[in-house]
């Protein structure tokens, strides 16, 4: 099930390799449906996926490569699932707002797939060198997607996105390796490291955490490896935008939840502090950043980072309320920044071709529907309660609190920051009178059939997600609770 | 009944849901939809208030989340307190959408209005009904959206979003003070709901420490919502929206959520003198220092907001002293005759179109019917017995009277002095005298019944709520609401004592005198009064600088902080990352091929570095055939060196 | 007689040689020299092995005529190369070939 | 020490040297004709092991094909060494030093390691000591090389063949000048 879940769209990649180059319909219909049974086979999952229960579900398991051990071994559990989730309709609602794209439509498409490919397998992958090349196989696509199909400094951004990741993947490998060579185990195997990994040296655990530690934090993005996000967001299409901040972005703060902490408990413990301190730098800092931000995609990919700040704090803080704000921060933030993304990238750009602040106004009267879809995504990016991001960043705190209480107050701060940019975009972009936007524009059509598609599934999510988040959390509360016992128990048994 | 309240904030979710999704020609009878709907609620919550005066109770809750271990419900529940708010704020909700019918005809997003006002009276009934911080806490931001919306309805003038924007922002400073404060509580009790906190606070689970900072905590977001010193700058200029919306958000309900608040966890605050202590200071200070601002304003609507500031603050103070009584009494008055006085303002404004008191005056014949109820509610509004605000402001004063700092008592007074002054004053300037606009005066006239029912129901209700507190009928008031606190909550209810009484009928009196005598009597004229005493008038036109000082401090501050960090972002962190690029780069270049260095090197300034460190990082990394040569021998030699050695 | 050291001695040191003119010449001409150079050592390897651990084995020097072939090829299509490159660059700088960058 | 050895010792000595100074050489024509030396070098290796029939194969085809392809290729491509821009500034200079230092320690690093590691595993294996044993009278003649490799080897010589052709075409096409494409 997990094997066709991830390798589907390969499949589909490569058939759309085969298809002529321009049927651009075809093209379009085969990567939508793909996405589309992707779509439905991860629900199938949630489906068939049996709560309340800790450990992997849906595990597949064979030899891979026997000789040092490395297995192809799959599996799930609560939080990995709902990431699964969050990609596949991600993806698919990425593809139908890339129909708007009109060159070289085939690689495009067949880029996305392969995408999918990756970032489904680092979310199911149990095998470290399965997770090292799914991680990879992520990388190439996306370079491939800011880099041609980008803006006009795609080159640029393509090439720091990929040296920066690469960067950090190496130095993730240069972990894995660390951990597969210091265990002895002469096994890949996640769950069984990570019951070796906490007999480790603890000097030896706090350099692998290093490693690890500079590996995801560039993914997630932590200040201060932050500045390949706010080109690459940029300059990235629409499509690849909303990959980019809804999934990409999660793969790191997922490898801190899958590998750092459970395998490393004790170098957990050390690290806490500076990884909650680094988080709350990310939340001001990354307000602070958006505020000054001119371009309005730039202020939504700054907005990412402080959003990505709560997720570090919350894994860092290491209480079961915490982890579930983080993943949830990671969920819900995984469904707004694509629809904020989408406004901006799309349905705003395309009509009137800027994206500068100072270009914007009155959008409020020029396209009612789409102006109030864009508020809603404002509110929901600023935590208003009532709709995901709010309940995300209240567990995160609220289990932070007990560990980190002078930081969470100081962090708390980045919620009126927050609330103070997204409502100055707001009035910046939406209010205001119609003769405020620069260029002398037509009358402009109102959003449009197709992107209602797209953003309507992600509205409705964020809004019952935020309503009543129960369900969710209820779905990784085992895997939860298991990460801080797990931590806790290695660290008491380490007695360090 | 009681069990049945969640009906109450059913109905306008209902109808705003309806509302939005809602096609064709349902859209076009909004306002049809949210007056029907608050009217079904408001029978309702007069059903519930019945049932629960007569004793009952109802409560329910359900699993919402759970994090880890930690179960969080969510759930509803009615007592006494909570029941008459229901009524009160379902009251002044009604006879809002009745009014704005008529006030808001024609406006070019009157659909919209209907819609949020219906979010608004669903948002406030739910911050009412819910038994847990986490869920008043929902409800709290909730109300502060609508309010944010509301205020920004005319949002094509950039003063208007400005001004949703700083109400907006300014309370959210509270609310993360209250936020901290609800983790605080989390963080010792786990546990979110009203009830489990108040027992354990009552049974010593917490320290005193704890209870003193959570409610302080608590405190600041009331003082964000209810507008009091220091955070009172948002209200004056959340005037901005619509008048009916002013009526119902910035008079009756939602600033006195932060009220609502202090009452709610009042078992909390109970225990801690030193919360009590400085929720009665700020209620106080607040009480006469925006009395001060409102002598001097212009608009009449600023006029009114600074009063609520005041009436607010005279609420804290109630409570501050310990009497939880005074407080939401004053609450349920406050309520009344300040929707009253705003929405005959909104009456008098949607007839001279102007809202500055100067071109005004004269309308007294012209408006009767509208002179007569804002007289009534400012008579209220003075302390004129039997009227409601005197016995509530009775109750007040007595609490400060009684309570541990009397200075409070003096302060209070003299803001009741202050009140009648200035309320007398906007009296005069509005319908009396010589009208100074001829223009504006003549075509004045009643607005119809949608107006002025409203207007009278109001009215009746300004005069006449405050028996329910009179001691002439043995306090009724003051029993029933005891009811919503745990027994065993210390509540102070002082004794009645006549000095208060004579003191605060006096302090009324000599201000609607000392008002009438300057600008009906022409004891002397205003401008002489201005130039007597410039500074002063400066100081309290100028709001005493507070604007200025935030704008300075804070505004400005925060965005050049942000400037900074666009700019280290942009020059410092990313300038290393492509500095780093390019220095490679030049390295590479300097050393391996000696014209493209020289030639490259003398053409990049700085400027182009950074630019074009990625394009040079890009020919560095990749396309050297000797390079990837080298990688590759490499690897081999190092697989070969290694097979040997594990032989 | 020669111990076989010896001549596997000399084959690692011509290849040694080879790689070490392959990895550093930037000329292309150059580093193809240098290839033959190690595909010489290669040669001289199979045959000695051929000679002393199986003698009157053909297929040691069947193995070296198939590496001669294969060289010769290399050869040719590395030359047409680098006179296609010559003509587009005047130069024949292996790095400064554009073509393989991203 | 008897004088096949001695002959080894010389023979092995020069290709060494020709086989250095093709690196070296700054002349890429000359370059090219040390090369021919050295490939005269190994012929004579081969001589030694008998293996007549390969060295002469040697002689014709690296000697006699390929180094004259190479020294056409230089004199038609009509490149001598990478040209060297204006004389750059003495910081320039002195980085470049350093650099190329480092551009050649490098790889000489990784040459000297993998020529050592071969001969430490040579010595290792105890093959350095093997002398050879006398060729059976039937042993490696051409004749018994023909049928091999058109018996047991058929299928590769084919191929081998193909590659050829196909090299040949594609010489052809790629040293067409553009123009006449």
């Amino acid at each position: 099930m997990l094997t066709t879940l991830v390798f589907l769209p390969l499949v589909g990649s490569l058939i759309l390799l085969l298809l002529p180059k321009d049927r651009h319909v075809w093209l379009r219909g085969i990567a939508t449906a793909v996405s589309a049974v992707e779509v439905l086979i991860s629900l199938l999952l949630l489906a068939r996926f049996v709560p309340g229960q800790a450990g992997m579900q849906f595990v597949e398991r064979a030899s891979w490569i026997p000789s040092i051990g490395v297995q192809y071994y799959l599996g799930v559990d609560g939080v990995s699932l709902a990431l699964v989730l969050v990609t596949s309709l991600v993806t698919l609602l990425a593809t139908i707002t890339s129909y708007s794209i009109q060159q070289q439509v085939k690689e495009f498409y067949a880029l996305l797939l392969l995408l999918e490919t990756g970032m489904l397998g680092v979310f199911v992958a149990l095998d470290y060198v399965l997770f090292y090349v799914f991680w990879e196989l992520v990388l190439v696509p996306m370079y491939f997607i800011i880099g041609i199909w980008g803006g006009p400094r795609r080159q640029y951004a393509a090439l720091k996105f990929f040296l920066y990741t690469l960067a950090g993947s190496v130095i993730m490998l240069v972990g894995i390796l660390a951990l597969y060579f210091g265990t002895g185990l002469g096994t890949f195997d996640m769950l069984a490291l990570q019951q070796a990994g906490p007999r480790l040296a603890g000097s030896l655990q706090w350099w692998i955490f290093l490693a690890f530690f500079l590996g995801f934090a560039v993914k997630v993005p932590i200040f201060p490896f932050h500045t390949w996000l706010p080109d690459a967001h940029v300059e990235a299409p629409t499509g690849g935008s909303m990959i980019l901040a809804g999934v990409l972005l999660k793969m790191g703060a997922y490898g801190f939840y899958r590998i750092a902490l459970p395998t490393l408990p004790q170098a957990a413990h050390q690290w806490m502090l500076p990884l909650a301190t680094l988080g709350v730098i990310s939340i001001l800092y990354g307000a602070l950043a958006a505020m000054a931000q001119k371009d309005l995609k730039k202020m939504v990919a700054y907005s990412s980072i402080s959003h990505m700040g709560f997720v570090t704090l919350g894994l860092a803080a290491l209480t079961p309320a915490s982890i579930s704000g983080a993943v949830f921060v990671m969920i819900s933030h995984g469904l707004i920044s694509p629809l904020m993304f989408f406004l901006v990238g799309t349905v705003f750009y395309e009509r009137l071709h800027t994206r500068m602040l100072d270009e914007l106004g009155g959008l409020f009267d020029l396209m009612p529907l789409a102006g109030v879809i864009f508020a809603f995504g404002i509110f929901a990016n600023l935590g208003l309660p009532g709709l995901s991001g709010f309940i995300g960043e209240f567990f995160t705190l609220l289990g932070s609190f007990s560990t980190f209480q002078t930081l969470v107050i100081v962090s708390s701060l980045g919620l009126v920051l927050t609330a103070a940019y997204h409502l100055w975009m707001m009035q910046r972009v939406l209010m205001g009178r119609a003769e405020d936007l620069g260029g002398g524009h037509g009358p402009l059509a109102d959003i449009s059939r197709r992107e209602l598609v797209v953003a309507v599934p992600l509205m409705i999510l964020v809004l019952v997600l935020g309503v009543y988040p129960g369900p969710l959390l209820h779905l990784m509360n085992p895997a939860v609770l298991h990460l801080q016992n797990v931590v806790q128990v290695a660290s008491r048994w380490g007695g360090m | 009944m009681a069990q049945w309240a969640w009906l109450v904030a059913l109905f306008p979710l209902l109808a705003f849901a309806l509302m939005e999704v809602a096609p064709g020609r349902l859209r076009l009878r909004r306002d049809t939809l949210g007056t029907v709907a608050v009217a079904a609620s408001f029978v309702v919550s007069l059903a519930v208030l019945v049932d629960v005066w007569a004793g009952a109770r109802a409560a329910a809750s359900w699993q919402w989340a759970q994090v880890g271990p930690v179960q969080i419900p969510m759930g509803w529940q009615v007592d006494p307190l909570s029941a008459v708010m229901l009524v009160v704020v379902n009251l002044v909700s009604l006879m809002v959408h009745v009014f704005s019918l008529s006030y808001m005809e024609g406006d070019v997003r009157y659909g919209r209005y209907y819609a949020i006002l219906s979010l608004f009276t669903f948002s406030m009934l739910g911050l009412l009904l819910v038994d847990n911080f986490l869920g008043l806490f929902i409800f709290w931001e909730l109300v502060g959206l609508c309010s944010f919306v509301l205020i920004g309805h005319w949002y094509e003038e950039k003063a208007n979003s400005n001004a949703a924007m700083k109400a907006f922002l300014t309370t959210r400073v509270g609310d993360v003070a209250m936020l901290i404060g609800i983790l605080v509580l989390f963080a010792h009790l786990g546990t979110l709901k009203y009830g489990d906190i108040w027992s354990a606070a009552q049974s010593g689970q917490l320290s005193l420490d704890v209870i003193t900072t959570a409610s302080l905590l608590l405190f600041g977001g009331a003082i964000g919502k209810s507008a009091q010193f220091p955070l009172h700058v948002w209200l004056p200029d959340a005037m901005a929206g619509p008048t009916p919306v002013s009526a119902l958000i910035h008079a009756a309900t939602m600033v006195a959520a932060g009220v609502y608040l202090v009452a709610r966890a009042f078992p909390l605050f109970s225990l801690s003198p030193t919360a009590l202590y400085w929720v009665a200071v700020t209620g106080g200070f607040t009480a006469i220092f925006a009395a001060t601002i409102a002598v001097v304003q212009d608009d009449i609507k600023k006029v009114l907001a600074y009063s609520t500031i005041s009436q607010l603050g005279y609420m804290f103070l109630g409570l501050g002293a310990g009497s939880l009584v005074a407080g939401s009494f004053h609450l349920v008055t406050q309520a009344f005759f300040k929707s009253l006085l705003f929405l005959a303002a909104g009456s008098v404004i949607h007839a001279v179109h102007t809202q500055n008191l100067h071109e005004m005056g004269g309308l007294y014949p012209r408006m009767k019917w509208t002179a007569w109820t804002w007289m009534i509610g400012a008579l209220s509004m003075a302390g004129i017995p039997p009227l409601a605000g005197f016995w509530s402001k009775d109750e007040v004063l007595l609490a400060a009277y009684r309570s541990p700092y009397p200075i409070l008592f003096w302060l209070a007074l003299v803001a009741a002095f202050l009140t009648a002054f200035y309320i007398t004053r906007a009296t005069w300037l509005a319908f009396f005298g010589t009208a100074r606009d001829e223009q504006r005066a003549r075509h004045a006239h009643e607005s119809g019944w949608r107006m002025q029912l409203p207007l009278g129901v109001l009215a009746l209700l300004a005069a006449g709520a405050g028996l329910l507190g009179a001691s002439w009928f043995g306090h009724p008031f003051t029993h029933f609401i005891a009811g919503s606190v745990p027994a065993g909550t210390h509540l102070a209810e002082p004794e009645p004592a006549g000095l208060v009484q004579g003191l605060a009928l006096l302090a009324a009196v000599a201000g609607i005198a000392v008002a009438g005598g300057i600008y009906g009597g022409g004891w002397v004229s205003r401008a002489s009064l201005i130039r007597a005493g410039r500074p002063l008038y400066v100081l309290l036109k100028r709001k005493y600088f507070v604007d200025e000082l935030y704008g300075w401090v804070f505004v400005k501050g925060t965005v050049a902080l942000s400037w900074l960090t666009g700019a280290f972002d942009r020059y410092i962190v990313d300038g290393i990352v492509n500095a780093v690029g390019w220095l490679g780069v030049q390295l590479a270049y300097a050393t391996g091929d000696f014209d493209q260095a020289v030639i490259d090197g003398a053409v990049n300034g700085v400027g182009q570095a950074v630019e074009g460190g990625g394009r040079l990082l890009r020919r560095a990394q990749t396309g050297y055939v000797s390079t990837y040569l080298v990688t590759l021998a490499t690897a081999v030699v190092a697989v070969l060196i290694l097979l040997v050695l594990r032989r | 007689m020669i111990p076989l050291g010896y001549i596997l001695g000399f084959s690692a040191l011509l290849f040694g040689l080879g790689l070490y003119g392959a990895l550093t010449r930037r000329n292309a001409i150059r580093m193809v020299m240098s290839i033959e150079l190690m595909l010489n050592a290669v040669n001289v390897n199979f045959l000695a092995f051929s000679r002393y651990l199986n003698p009157g084995d053909p297929r040691g020097s069947i193995w070296a005529i198939f590496v001669m072939t294969v060289a010769a090829a290399e050869v040719a299509l590395g030359l047409a190369i680098i006179l296609m490159l010559s003509r587009r660059q005047d130069d024949i700088d292996v790095d400064k070939v554009h073509s393989l960058q991203g | 020490m008897n004088t096949t050895l001695l002959a080894f010792f010389i023979v092995a000595f020069i290709s060494l040297v020709a086989a250095w100074r093709v690196i070296t050489d700054p002349s890429i024509l000359h370059a090219g004709l040390w090369m021919g030396l050295s490939f005269v070098g190994v012929a004579g290796i081969f001589l030694l092991l008998e293996a007549e029939f390969l060295a002469g194969v040697q002689v014709l085809v690296y000697v006699g094909a390929i180094t004259t392809i190479i020294l056409f290729g230089i004199m038609l491509s009509d490149v001598g060494e990478v040209r060297v821009g204006p004389e750059p500034p003495g910081w320039v200079q002195a980085g470049a030093a350093w650099h190329r230092g480092l551009r050649h320690a490098f790889p000489l690093l990784v040459a000297a390691g993998f020529a050592g590691t071969m001969l430490g595993l040579y010595t290792q294996s105890g093959w350095g000591q093997l002398r050879e044993r006398p060729l059976e009278l039937a042993g490696l003649s051409v004749g018994g090389i023909g049928r091999e490799l058109f018996s047991t080897f058929a299928l590769p010589f084919e191929i081998a063949s193909l590659v050829l052709l196909a090299a040949l075409l594609g010489a052809i096409v790629l040293a067409m000048r553009e123009e006449e494409r």
